[in-house]
């Protein structure tokens, strides 16, 4: 319980005010002294756990609402910066500017007809969307939003993150195959391919941020970037950046749901508000993306004068942007071509960057402890290195690796026959 | 000639197997999907019958006719004038165009010759409907390519202006009705001219950008270049026309092989294509919206005020006989094929529709190929239903 | 090397967000119309028309139904004819202005606007009575000389129909001669 | 510029491979019996001084006593055009030669005749109704045609 709460700022108020007693005076009585009485709680002793679940509740649901709001606030944020990109308005009829344009369209989705199809398998039909939201939701457990404002920091906080943004696979592949649609499976046995083969390349280039901070817990992540990551590992973030965006199903990865080819993927069959989810979990997964690029190589909520909070905002919003510019411009890469990707390019450049990484933390840090720290001078060098290491191999691979693949060789006798001029 | 499977007692994973050998390879049995006619990217109600082994295709049947109306039923009891309206209709991404072949064909039979300044105007306006019509093709090609949208507004920004300058030529958009038998309705107004001058300027900026935009990015080169590859003997073979067929690398173009109206006066350039793949096809219309700008500018330069309608009989009767007139359209020869009974409406109608006979071919160049493959090979076939269906 | 053409997009869509939106909110900003445009209600001159029904003959669908009865006599024109039943079923009409270009005395014109939009079908029929009463808004479609006196159906409204006679020339001989109040053409135009 | 071939050459230049052939020509018209039409095609296609490589249309008139199916051709080498005619006489089942095995451009065309006019052509590996549905009652492009089923 006490690991909990060590530094979270968000959960202890409302638990010392609940539970404070002799036990936990370290933490929530200010300025105790052992032999000093402690502050006294709502609670007597030996209901701490009930305190626990009480102030757990809360910063759940407020976490949760504020970042449902947020999300909200992102869609018309999304809509309205497209239209920008297009040239053309966006949403501005509901509300001053168009603000309240998701509500009008949550509103509209609640009040829709909720069809399921005749040969779709009830059960997972009627899952896969709360599949999808929910591990959506976990993933902002661990997430550091300001100085010691989280849920939980738990000591494997990365390998929690990875673990669980991975059940969306799952998800998306139990809306394709039971909605009972050609189309809807076509964007199911993609969703398998693509997001488990980001899956590597992403936690390939995660290895190099654990070699750095070495830790899994994200507040200890964000606190040992004294430069943010993105300078250190420049190729780690690209990988990160482009394996996120696979994961998410953003343009140009959009496979899953490519709406030129595949109509709309596997939510192809559903309408009203589990259509809603499904829409709700893509968006916010944006927000959530973001957010863990932020923290694992930006610096998390660190930042010069604005308050944490602001800092993590602004940086997540940033982030959000590119990803709505990349979304703007570039078409969509075929399946296939987004399998050669992840193996023939990422997966190599990743796996260089660990070596590269681990190799310059041998040679430029000195050893402290279970660790190694490094001196400023030393950290720049390993910048430039990366850098560099960045630009070079990705030219090189760009003129080893072909991402082109032929047609399945068709015999003449299947074509129509063409006779000489 | 295969079309179709023909009839085999095999199941179909085997049948698929024997023809063709990589196929199947895993044990898995094809799947039919219908493509359309309610699909985003089918440029209207189209369906295809598409077999498929996982994401490749092994069969493909193009269906269509959801979109027939009749059109050369309906001129056999109109005028011909009152054939003009219905020509607006087929193309309608181009009704300039459409106009412009019908008028030539009905002049053909009746003897008829437009004034020169006639036939000016109606040049500027056929290559500013062609601008438009490339337009269209590029937007929606990019569009199936996945690029969500933008370059399509971009497009669409620009087709807007041209539209705009339609409005001020005839009065509308879309369906236009602008040229007549033995010329055009009207004269351009005066403020046409400024008006067009300033498009002329700002066009080659935005063909630039659009070029910036996506002609050298990786993703539309690595899905474009090599797919769904036409040879310059199977176009010809399979009467493919226009752009397409310039885009294998035959420089045929009706306008310079066999010029009507005025485009012996004017000096332009016939883009080719090299490899004939879906990227020749997306960079082909680009380079030949350059080219109509050219054409249009050398048309104001020439044009002389005078009559824009030649003399003619409110109710046209040509002599009986025969005549087909083609045009280089947007799409491919658009070609008009008259009948006449000597009365006041043409006996038969019939309709060379360039997409329609571009979707020929479409069978042969996307077997093998992906499913994401074929929506951009559709795409750059650039059909329009209301052309193939009529 | 992957991403300079990326890139060079990127530039593209980023000078693109810095532009003005190329699209109007329609109720409220409208697009300018050009005095040509061929609109939805029709603009009818009834001292012009003799009920000759050349508009309903032209007409490629058959839309437009006019019922006559003899009328009155007036010594400097003869017989007329007045007008009972003029149906235009715009539901069907395709704008083509194909009437407008048939009718011999001028009597007809298209109209400016386009926000005919009605829940019924027939509310769609424009009547003899809507006809009259309506504005006259006539389209420069077929009126060159409306055209020459910079006449914008938007902007000036009503119109007295004397002044949209037939031209005094025969459209379509090379000569024109100047047109009352007419611009000199060729200036500004090649 | 495209010359078109007047009908009287054309007779003549085909004259040698196609005795018999050749009904009539009239101005650049130039109409063959129908049952031989593939085998003059083919001649237009492979003569090297002919050359009609291109098949731009074909079209189908119905003049109620017959059916004229006309073939619109061009050579890309020669720069010429010429225009075949063959005359099907006959309402039941009028049957003339496809031609999609030297052209396959007239796949479609074909098969629209077919559909609409009701003109068949043997060898056609496919010949279905291609705008209308299977099973729609006659060929709506007739003359004798009136009004649709209902």
């Amino acid at each position: 319980m006490n690991a909990f709460l060590a530094g979270n700022s968000l959960m202890r108020g409302l638990y010392c005010w609940l539970a404070a007693n002799q036990g936990n005076a370290q933490e929530c009585s200010p300025g105790w002294q052992p032999g000093m009485a402690a502050r006294d709680g709502l609670l007597p002793a030996g209901w701490e756990w009930l305190a626990f679940a009480v102030t757990a509740s809360v910063a759940a649901f407020l976490v949760l609402n504020l970042f449902l709001l947020l999300a909200m606030f992102y869609t018309y944020l999304e809509r309205r910066l497209i239209g920008r990109f297009q040239v053309r308005i966006g949403p501005n009829r509901t509300g001053p500017w168009g603000l309240l344009q998701p509500v009008a369209d949550a509103i509209k989705l609640l009040t829709k007809e909720s069809i399921i199809p005749d040969g779709a398998d009830r059960w997972l039909f009627n899952l896969a969307p709360i599949a999808m939201v929910v591990t959506m939701f976990m993933v902002l457990a661990v997430l550091p939003f300001g100085e010691g404002t989280f849920i939980a920091d738990i000591n494997v906080g990365l390998l929690f993150l990875i673990a669980v943004t991975s059940v969306n696979a799952l998800a998306v592949f139990m809306a394709g195959v039971a909605s009972g649609n050609r189309y809807a499976m076509f964007g199911g046995v993609r969703a398998v391919a693509q997001l488990i083969s980001y899956e590597v390349p992403m936690v390939l280039s995660v290895v190099g941020v654990l070699l750095l901070a070495g830790s899994l817990s994200l507040v200890d992540i964000v606190n040992a970037q004294r430069v943010p990551f993105l300078l250190l590992q420049p190729l780690g973030f690209f990988i990160f950046v482009v394996g996120a965006s696979a994961e998410m199903n953003r343009p140009p990865f959009d496979t899953l749901e490519a709406e030129s080819e595949i109509v709309a993927g596997y939510h192809t069959e559903y309408s009203g508000m589990k259509f809603g989810y499904f829409w709700l979990a893509e968006y916010s997964a944006v927000l959530t993306t973001s957010g863990v690029i932020a923290t694992l190589f930006l610096n998390g909520w660190q930042g010069p004068l604005l308050p944490s909070h602001v800092w993590f905002l602004l940086k997540v919003f940033g982030l959000a942007f590119v990803f709505i510019w990349v979304r703007s411009t570039l078409p969509r890469v075929r399946i296939d071509q987004t399998m050669a990707f992840a193996w023939k390019f990422l997966l190599p450049l990743g796996l260089l960057n660990i070596f590269v990484t681990a190799a310059e933390i041998l040679v430029l840090g000195q050893p402290q402890g279970e660790g190694r720290v490094f001196s400023t001078g030393g950290l720049w060098l390993m910048a430039g290195i990366n850098v560099t290491v960045t630009i070079g191999s990705v030219a090189v691979f760009s003129r080893l690796v072909s991402l082109r693949t032929p047609a399945l060789p068709v015999p003449a006798a299947h074509l129509s026959r063409v006779e000489a001029r | 000639m295969t079309t179709g499977l023909g009839l085999s007692a095999a199941p179909p994973g085997e049948r698929y197997k024997r023809l063709l050998p990589g196929a199947m390879s895993m044990r898995s049995e094809p799947v039919t999907v219908n493509v359309g006619p309610q699909h985003p990217s089918t440029h209207g109600v189209f369906r295809l019958r598409v077999t498929f082994d996982g994401e490749i295709i092994l069969d493909v049947e193009p269906i269509f006719g959801y979109l027939h109306r009749g059109s050369e039923k309906l001129a056999e009891e109109r005028t011909y004038t009152q054939v003009i309206t219905l020509t607006d209709r087929l193309d309608y991404v181009a009704s300039m165009t459409n106009n412009q072949a019908y008028v030539l064909a009905a002049e053909k039979l009746a003897g008829l010759r437009p004034p020169e300044r006639a036939m000016y105007l109606r040049v500027i306006a056929a290559e500013l409907q062609r601008i438009a019509s490339h337009l269209m093709a590029t937007g929606f090609l990019l569009n199936d390519l996945g690029a969500f949208a933008t370059p399509l507004m971009y497009c669409f920004r620009e087709r807007e202006k041209i539209l705009d300058l339609f409005e001020m030529l005839c009065g509308a958009r879309i369906t236009l009705s602008y040229m007549r038998v033995g010329g055009v309705f009207q004269d351009a107004p005066e403020d046409f001219w400024p008006a067009l001058r300033k498009f002329l300027k700002e066009m080659p900026g935005y063909i630039d950008e659009y070029e910036a935009l996506l002609v050298e990015n990786e993703i539309l080169v690595t899905r474009t270049r090599g797919v769904s590859v036409l040879t310059v003997d199977h176009a010809l073979n399979a009467s493919v026309t226009g752009p397409m067929l310039r885009a294998s690398g035959f420089p045929w173009d009706l306008r310079v092989v066999d010029p009507y109206e005025v485009y012996d006066r004017v000096r332009f350039d016939v883009p080719v294509g090299k490899a004939g793949d879906n990227y020749d096809r997306f960079k082909i219309r680009l380079d030949e919206m350059r080219q109509s700008l050219r054409i249009v500018e050398q048309c104001v330069e020439q044009i002389e005020p005078g009559p824009v309608r030649a003399e003619s009989p409110a109710l046209l009767r040509p002599p009986a006989g025969d005549a087909y007139a083609r045009i280089e359209g947007p799409k491919g020869e658009l070609g008009f094929y008259l009948v006449s009974d000597g009365s006041i409406a043409p006996y038969r109608f019939k309709l060379r529709a360039p997409s329609f006979i571009n979707l020929t071919v479409l069978r042969d160049l996307v077997i093998g190929w992906k499913l994401a493959d074929m929506i951009v090979t559709l795409g750059s076939i650039d059909i329009n239903m209301g052309e193939v269906d009529r | 090397m992957y991403g300079l053409g990326i890139l060079s997009g990127m530039v593209v869509t980023l000078k693109n967000f810095f532009r003005k939106p190329f699209t109007v909110s329609y109720p409220e900003q409208r697009l300018p119309q050009h005095p040509r445009f061929r609109g939805e209600e029709f603009t009818w001159y009834e001292e012009r028309c003799t009920g000759c029904a050349s508009c309903a003959k032209f007409c490629p669908l058959g839309i437009i139904r006019i019922v006559t009865h003899p009328g009155g006599t007036t010594p400097a024109e003869g017989d007329s004819y007045a007008i009972d039943v003029f149906d235009i079923d715009i539901a069907r009409c395709m704008f083509c202005g194909l009437c407008v270009e048939a009718c011999p005395y001028d009597a007809l014109f298209m109209g400016s606007g386009f926000e005919e939009a009605k829940y019924r079908r027939r509310d769609l029929v424009i009547s003899v009575e809507r006809l009259r009463a309506a504005e006259k808004r006539p389209s420069t479609w077929y009126r060159p000389q409306l055209e020459g006196q910079a006449y914008d159906p938007r902007r000036d409204g009503s119109l007295p129909w004397q002044k949209a006679g037939r031209e005094p020339w025969p459209y379509h001989l090379p000569q024109r001669p100047q047109a009352e109040g007419e611009k000199t053409t060729g200036e500004g135009t090649p | 510029m495209i010359r078109p071939i007047p009908g009287e050459e054309l007779a003549r230049r085909i004259q040698d491979a196609c005795p018999g052939a050749v009904e009539r020509w009239a101005g650049l018209d130039l109409w063959v019996r129908p049952e031989r039409v593939l085998e003059v095609c083919q001649h237009l296609k492979s003569d090297s001084g002919l050359g009609f490589n291109l098949l731009n249309s074909i079209s189908a008139v119905d003049y109620v006593e017959h059916f004229e199916v006309v073939y619109h051709l061009t050579s890309t080498s020669h720069l010429h055009s010429a225009v075949l005619k063959a005359r099907v006489f006959g309402r039941e089942d009028p049957t003339l030669p496809s031609v999609v095995g030297l052209w396959q451009g007239a796949d479609y065309q074909e098969r629209e005749i077919w559909d609409l006019m009701g003109v068949r052509f043997e060898g056609h590996p496919n010949l279905k109704r291609i705008l209308l549905w299977e099973g729609y009652p006659g060929h709506p492009l007739r003359r004798d045609y009136l009004e649709a089923p209902r």
